[in-house]
């Protein structure tokens, strides 16, 4: 026996005196998420999101102690592969998540997945990883993409309207947000035009959308775009005179009260709003404005939802992680209470839930608000499931 | 027909707030030699002061001084630590230090107001919409901003044509050995001018504010679209600096607008949007490789 | 000296994987590679920026074509396409890398042709936009991403070796640097050389004993852009991933940063350049989220106060204890 | 060949509003020492500059051995055989007197685009080099760097590399500027031993020097030529006298 092997048959004998004492040893989660950028508000609700749900049940998920290890992706792919690499190979852990964008998600999750760990996304959920390429070990707890705009194409259908003059900027999502919300609507498309994803000044698209004077607009840019996007609609003249309807992600609660009066009259789509009146949902909000001295956004209440799920799992593998047949048929139950009502995974291992319709209005201090409305649509998948083989 | 005269419109609005930017940048290199990369920053910097000014007090006017001071006191303070002592150094190290700039400054925006967009209104004066043409109503706001860059541009040509410190930047930008020779306080000159750069970066961050949203990075997009302007101008050349700035608005906004359509004539749709957006992004570097093809100064140079 | 130093810089840049545990476990196996490549790109940086003193603001947009180039042929590997029906695409890394200095190569020529007609800093401001044109492209390349970069889900094949394998990686890496290193030493050393670095010192005097500078300057910009598709290449097969990230101006800045930091116009400066900048920002923002916050001002004091960068230190060190 | 070596035609050139060259006119036949003097500001710099091709001229031509150049670049000009040293001298500090020669040895050869043999062990540059630097008397200066010589040496490197591309026609741009006696004195008798084989236009404020080498003598005030002859008769001149005194009362 060579001093290696000896070294290494110590260090394994070491580790199996210590197994009976693993369940003491908090089992270690590690959130990249994008703290930086336009988008870093939608990483921070995402983190404190996730931290809440560990809070209310004193640094435990389900039972089983956690530590929680968040690091800023920096809204760069290249990064976030960096820091998904730092997890799996220096910290060792088995479960990762918080990943705000699609991109990101494209370029980090495969190395996830190659390493045999798991991946529960609080957020995007891209097309390419619901079909043909769905994993085992990837979970989705918040929606795969289309979902968000095809509620909005639905909830378009549903309000009568004929014809939709669309926008979204030049990228993988833009163009799935409008593939999306045309597999729904079936009326006419009066315009459809693909803004910058750099792009500041929207004047020449507002001209066009008066050109085209359609019955309404969908458009989809989340974060910093959409607040400019909806003050400019405001200020060519637009808001009053053509209604527009958006997906989830266009008009979050920050969007909200970034923009301030244009959005009052935006209709929107989500399949989760902050005045739900269910015990979880309360219950979240009111611990989160405690907390954090703000209102959730459908972010936070997503990651919220992701570390439930998470709790749920290991609270049936009783925090053993490193057996991940177990670990996913635990997840698979979905055995906890979503914030958004009804909940399970359909067979690709992605959301199937209810989607509702909202509203800005204004409240009762003249500032605007958010409000949800009713019911449209019940118990919905998405498109790629069919091509899953799991 | 309206339309193409609603996104010309367009195109000179952004051309205007791209002068102001290119003036100050290109003087400050003309007189000093110095390329200043935060230049970007005060443009942020003076957004942000005159977003945080509105959303307090509710009043434009005092947001306008506001973010004019935070602009002047900033680039003052940025031309005492940092770049005094840079004027005898080579570009490499004037690039690298101001690029260190911008990292500092947009880090310490996001501490200080977080990484939230801010919003101001548009000043109650200029809400609404006029119709310049039957059915084309157009942002009255937008139609300020361009009378504003036509006032700047006024008034820096008078200053440069008429006024003993004009004279100077005149033979500042085209021989700068000259100006030292003359015995001028050239310390004087150079904050001078410095200041005169932050205040019009100020300016056009206050005047984009209502447009766009404040938000950090918001320095660096535009930045580049200023250098492109400056190249296409000629380095030092006030004149430069319009021309390019409205050929590259008005060029950049056509594109936008109307080679989509174009193309869709042509092709499939999708592929139509695709290649159109991609070229219509490309399309303010190529007319900068062309303009370089034919005229390697610029379209107006200052130095002979 | 600058022998001995680069002969040392090499021998610990080979002994690194040998002791992970020393430097941080495993993961940072990946991070020293990232260096090595990144010190690539800076040594090719440095060849027209240290000794040429041409002040290039796209050298970025080098490193994206490179990766691009091996994330395409990929692509069309997968898809059993030919790229624009013509070229077929492979996963051979003795294809893909010289397909890589090729385009890069042919960009830099496009590009260095047109903006070598002027100087100072409407050079710098030239550069970078074109980078900003090469980045809009990827940008807006539909069909290789877009936005959301390529995905290269295996890494190129090179004889048996497993380039899975970050270890590995690691070594064709540093055989890489080694072999471009050699080529730039050879190269300053040579008559070309001397009229490169003749020109950073005073194009006039170069005018004025006969030399037309333009076709020197080009070509060192072809070279140079050639070496930052090398190390474009090996990253996209290290990272099995390229984006327009690669590509972006701050990229570029970076790169300009590991060359003063490492000690511009210095063989093997860059090198230490590169390793500090990455190891730094690494660093950093482990410790928090602002990093950029704390380095910014640390690249202003380097600028203003140490001249010469590290390579400069070390050597003014070692004079002082020869004499 | 016949007629003037190098021939200036109405050559004007403007800064702004002011007349730096003005429809200047001027010869220098085969083999001649040419002196070009005048006070301060009489833009002889100015000249240079236009006949090395540094600086375009507004209007007027150049022609250098019957032909017109110009349109030609600098280097153009060098390959031609019209050279240059600098009033103030533009070497390259951080190389080594040797490199600074050997490279001009370099471009008259062309072979600039080798990109692996070491050139400092390339004999087919050092020699000629050491040759130059001889002929300067900085032979045993060779090794050292410029930034390490004293002033002297830098106006003595200037003139080796001038003679390293190997013209036919020199621009020399106030050699003797700062030099001690003793310096400027060996300066000359160097110029001296060049006369005859290398035709010269010599810009100069040392008018012991002036006197001493040149063949003939022209005089620039405010860019234009006010009286050119042997220097006997520009002594005797009495605009030029007038110019002087001029600028002597200021």
């Amino acid at each position: 026996m060579t001093t290696k092997t000896l070294i290494r048959s110590l260090a394994m004998a070491a580790a199996l005196a210590a197994a009976p004492a693993m369940a003491q040893t908090p089992v270690k989660i590690g959130l990249v998420t994008t703290l930086s950028g336009p988008g870093g508000y939608i990483g921070a609700d995402i983190r404190d999101g996730f931290q809440i749900a560990i809070d209310m049940e004193g640094g435990r998920l389900g039972g089983i102690p956690v530590q929680l290890l968040v690091e800023d992706d920096g809204f760069n792919p290249g990064k976030g592969k960096q820091v998904v690499e730092k997890f799996l190979k220096t910290e060792r852990i088995k479960l990762v998540t918080g990943i705000v964008f699609s991109n990101i998600a494209g370029a980090a999750v495969p190395d996830v997945l190659d390493e045999g760990a798991i991946y529960v996304s609080p957020n995007a959920g891209p097309s390419n990883f619901a079909g043909k390429e769905c994993h085992k070990n990837y979970f989705v707890v918040s929606w795969q993409n289309d979902s968000l705009h095809e509620s909005a194409g639905k909830a378009v259908q549903d309000l009568g309207y004929k014809r939709a003059f669309i926008l979204a900027p030049n990228y993988q999502a833009g163009r799935d947000a409008l593939t999306g919300f045309k597999r729904f609507f079936k009326g006419e498309i009066a315009g459809e035009v693909y803004t910058r994803l750099d792009q500041t000044d929207y004047a020449a698209e507002m001209a066009q959308i008066r050109a085209a004077n359609p019955d309404v607009v969908f458009q989809f840019h989340p974060g910093g775009l959409g607040i400019t996007f909806l003050r400019q609609y405001q200020q060519a003249g637009l808001a009053g005179a053509i209604p527009m309807v958006v997906a989830a992600p266009s008009m979050d609660l920050t969007t909200m009260n970034s923009v301030g009066d244009s959005a009052v009259g935006v209709r929107l789509t989500s399949h989760w709003f902050h005045d739900f009146d269910n015990p979880t949902s309360k219950k979240f909000v009111e611990e989160f404005q405690k907390k954090f001295n703000r209102l959730p956004t459908f972010y936070a209440s997503q990651s919220f939802d992701t570390a439930l799920a998470i709790g749920a799992a290991l609270k049936g593998t009783n925090g053993n992680v490193n057996n991940t047949d177990a670990f996913r048929t635990a997840m698979l139950k979905a055995e906890f209470q979503s914030v958004r009502g009804p909940f399970r995974f359909g067979p690709n291992q992605h959301p199937i839930q209810d989607w509702w319709a909202g509203e800005i209005v204004r409240g009762p201090d003249g500032k605007p608000m958010m409000k949800s409305g009713a019911r449209v649509m019940s118990n919905h998948g998405d498109a790629y499931a069919a091509d899953c083989k799991l | 027909m309206t339309l193409v005269l609603e996104q010309l419109l367009n195109g000179v609005q952004l051309g205007v707030m791209l002068f102001m930017l290119a003036a100050g940048l290109t003087l400050i290199f003309g007189i000093m030699g110095v390329i200043n990369l935060a230049h970007g920053s005060l443009f942020m910097v003076g957004a942000y002061a005159a977003a945080v000014t509105a959303a307090q007090t509710g009043s434009f006017l005092l947001a306008l001084v506001a973010g004019l001071a935070a602009a002047g006191v900033l680039g003052m303070v940025i031309e005492f630590v940092v770049l005094r002592r840079l004027y005898a150094r080579d570009h490499l190290d004037q690039v690298l230090a101001t690029f260190g700039l911008i990292l500092f400054f947009n880090q310490s925006i996001i501490l200080i107001f977080g990484r939230q967009p801010m919003f101001v209104n548009i000043p109650p004066a200029f809400q609404g919409a006029v119709e310049l043409l039957p059915g084309v109503p157009y942002p009255i706001y937008r139609l300020v901003i361009i009378a504003v860059g036509i006032l700047v541009a006024l008034g820096l040509w008078v200053l440069i044509t008429r006024t003993r410190i004009g004279m100077l930047v005149r033979a500042g930008a085209t021989n700068r050995e000259m100006v030292r020779a003359l015995g001028v306080d050239i310390r004087l000159l150079y904050t001078v001018v410095f200041g005169l750069g932050a205040l019009l970066a100020g300016l056009a961050g206050i005047m984009a504010g209502p447009l766009t949203s404040v938000q950090v990075g918001m320095g660096e997009q535009i930045l580049i679209l200023t250098f492109v302007v400056v190249v296409i101008g000629g380095i030092g050349s006030v004149r430069g600096a319009v021309f390019g700035a409205l050929l590259v608005g008005v060029v950049d906004t056509m594109l936008r607008a109307f080679l989509p359509g174009f193309l869709r004539t042509m092709m499939a749709g999708s592929e139509a949007d695709a290649l159109g957006a991609g070229l219509s992004s490309m399309g303010v570097y190529l007319l900068m490789a062309l303009v370089l093809l034919l005229r390697p100064k610029g379209l107006f140079p200052a130095h002979g | 000296m600058g022998l001995v130093l680069a002969l040392l810089t090499f021998a610990a840049l080979a002994a690194i994987p040998l002791f992970p545990d020393l430097v941080g476990g495993p993961a940072t196996i990946t991070l020293f590679a990232r260096m090595i490549l990144y010190a690539i790109a800076a040594v090719s940086l440095n060849l027209i920026l240290g000794y040429g003193g041409l002040v290039s603001f796209g050298h970025a947009a080098y490193l994206g074509l490179g990766g691009y180039t091996v994330g395409i042929l990929y692509a069309h590997f997968i898809s059993g396409s030919p790229f624009l029906g013509l070229i077929p695409g492979t996963n051979q890394l003795l294809v893909t890398v010289p397909a890589a200095m090729l385009v890069s190569g042919l960009f830099a020529l496009a590009i260095g042709a047109l903006s070598l007609r002027t100087t100072g800093v409407q050079f710098i401001m030239i550069t970078l936009a074109f980078a900003q044109m090469v980045f809009f492209l990827f940008v807006s390349l539909k069909v290789y991403g877009g936005d959301d970069g390529l995905i290269v889900r295996r890494p190129n094949v090179l004889f048996d070796l497993n380039l899975r394998d970050t270890t590995t990686m690691y070594y064709i890496g540093l055989v890489a640097l080694a072999a471009y290193v050699w080529l730039v030493a050879r190269i300053v050393r040579s008559r070309f050389g001397r009229v490169l670095t003749g020109l950073r010192q005073n194009e006039r005097r170069m005018a004025a004993i006969g030399i037309s500078t333009y076709r020197y300057k080009l070509v060192a910009f072809v070279i140079a852009g050639m070496g930052a598709g090398l190390a474009g290449a090996l990253m996209a097969n290290l990272q099995r991933f390229v984006s327009p990230d690669m590509l972006a101006w701050t990229k570029s800045g970076e790169l300009m940063i590991m060359v003063i930091l490492g000690g511009a116009g210095s063989l093997i400066g860059p090198i230490w350049g590169a390793i500090a900048l990455v190891g730094m920002e690494t660093a950093l923002a482990g410790w928090t989220e602002h990093w950029q916050f704390w380095l910014g001002p640390i690249l202003i004091c380097i600028v203003l106060f140490a001249r010469g960068g590290l390579y400069g230190f070390v050597a003014s060190l070692l004079k002082r204890d020869g004499r | 060949m016949t007629g003037p070596m190098l021939r200036l035609e109405g050559l004007v050139k403007r800064f702004g509003g002011l007349v730096a060259t003005d429809a200047l006119t001027l010869d220098v036949v085969p083999g001649e020492l040419h002196a070009l003097i005048g006070p301060n500001g009489a833009g002889k710099t100015t000249v240079i500059g236009q006949i090395a091709g540094e600086l375009r001229q507004d209007e007027g031509r150049i022609l250098f051995e019957g032909a017109e150049i110009t349109r030609l670049s600098t280097p153009q000009r060098v390959r031609r055989g019209l050279a240059r040293s600098f009033q103030i001298t533009q070497l390259l500090e951080d190389d080594t007197a040797l490199d600074n020669v050997a490279l001009a040895v370099q471009a008259g050869q062309g072979h600039g685009f080798r990109f692996f043999r070491d050139a400092r062990r390339d004999p087919r540059l050092a020699g000629p080099a050491m040759e130059h630097l001889a002929a300067v008397g900085m032979a045993g200066r060779a090794q050292v760097r410029v930034a390490d010589l004293s002033h002297g040496e830098h106006k003595q490197l200037e003139l080796a590399i001038a003679l390293a591309t190997g013209p036919r026609f020199l621009l020399l741009d106030e050699p003797m500027a700062g030099l001690g006696a003793s310096e400027s004195k060996a300066m000359t008798e160097i110029l001296r031993g060049l006369k005859g084989r290398i035709t010269m236009l010599l810009v100069e404020h040392d008018m012991e020097a002036v006197f001493a080498l040149a063949d003939r003598i022209s005089v620039l005030v405010y860019g234009r030529c006010i009286a050119s002859g042997p220097p006997a008769e520009i002594r005797e001149n009495a605009e030029v006298r007038a110019a002087y005194l001029a600028e002597e009362e200021v």
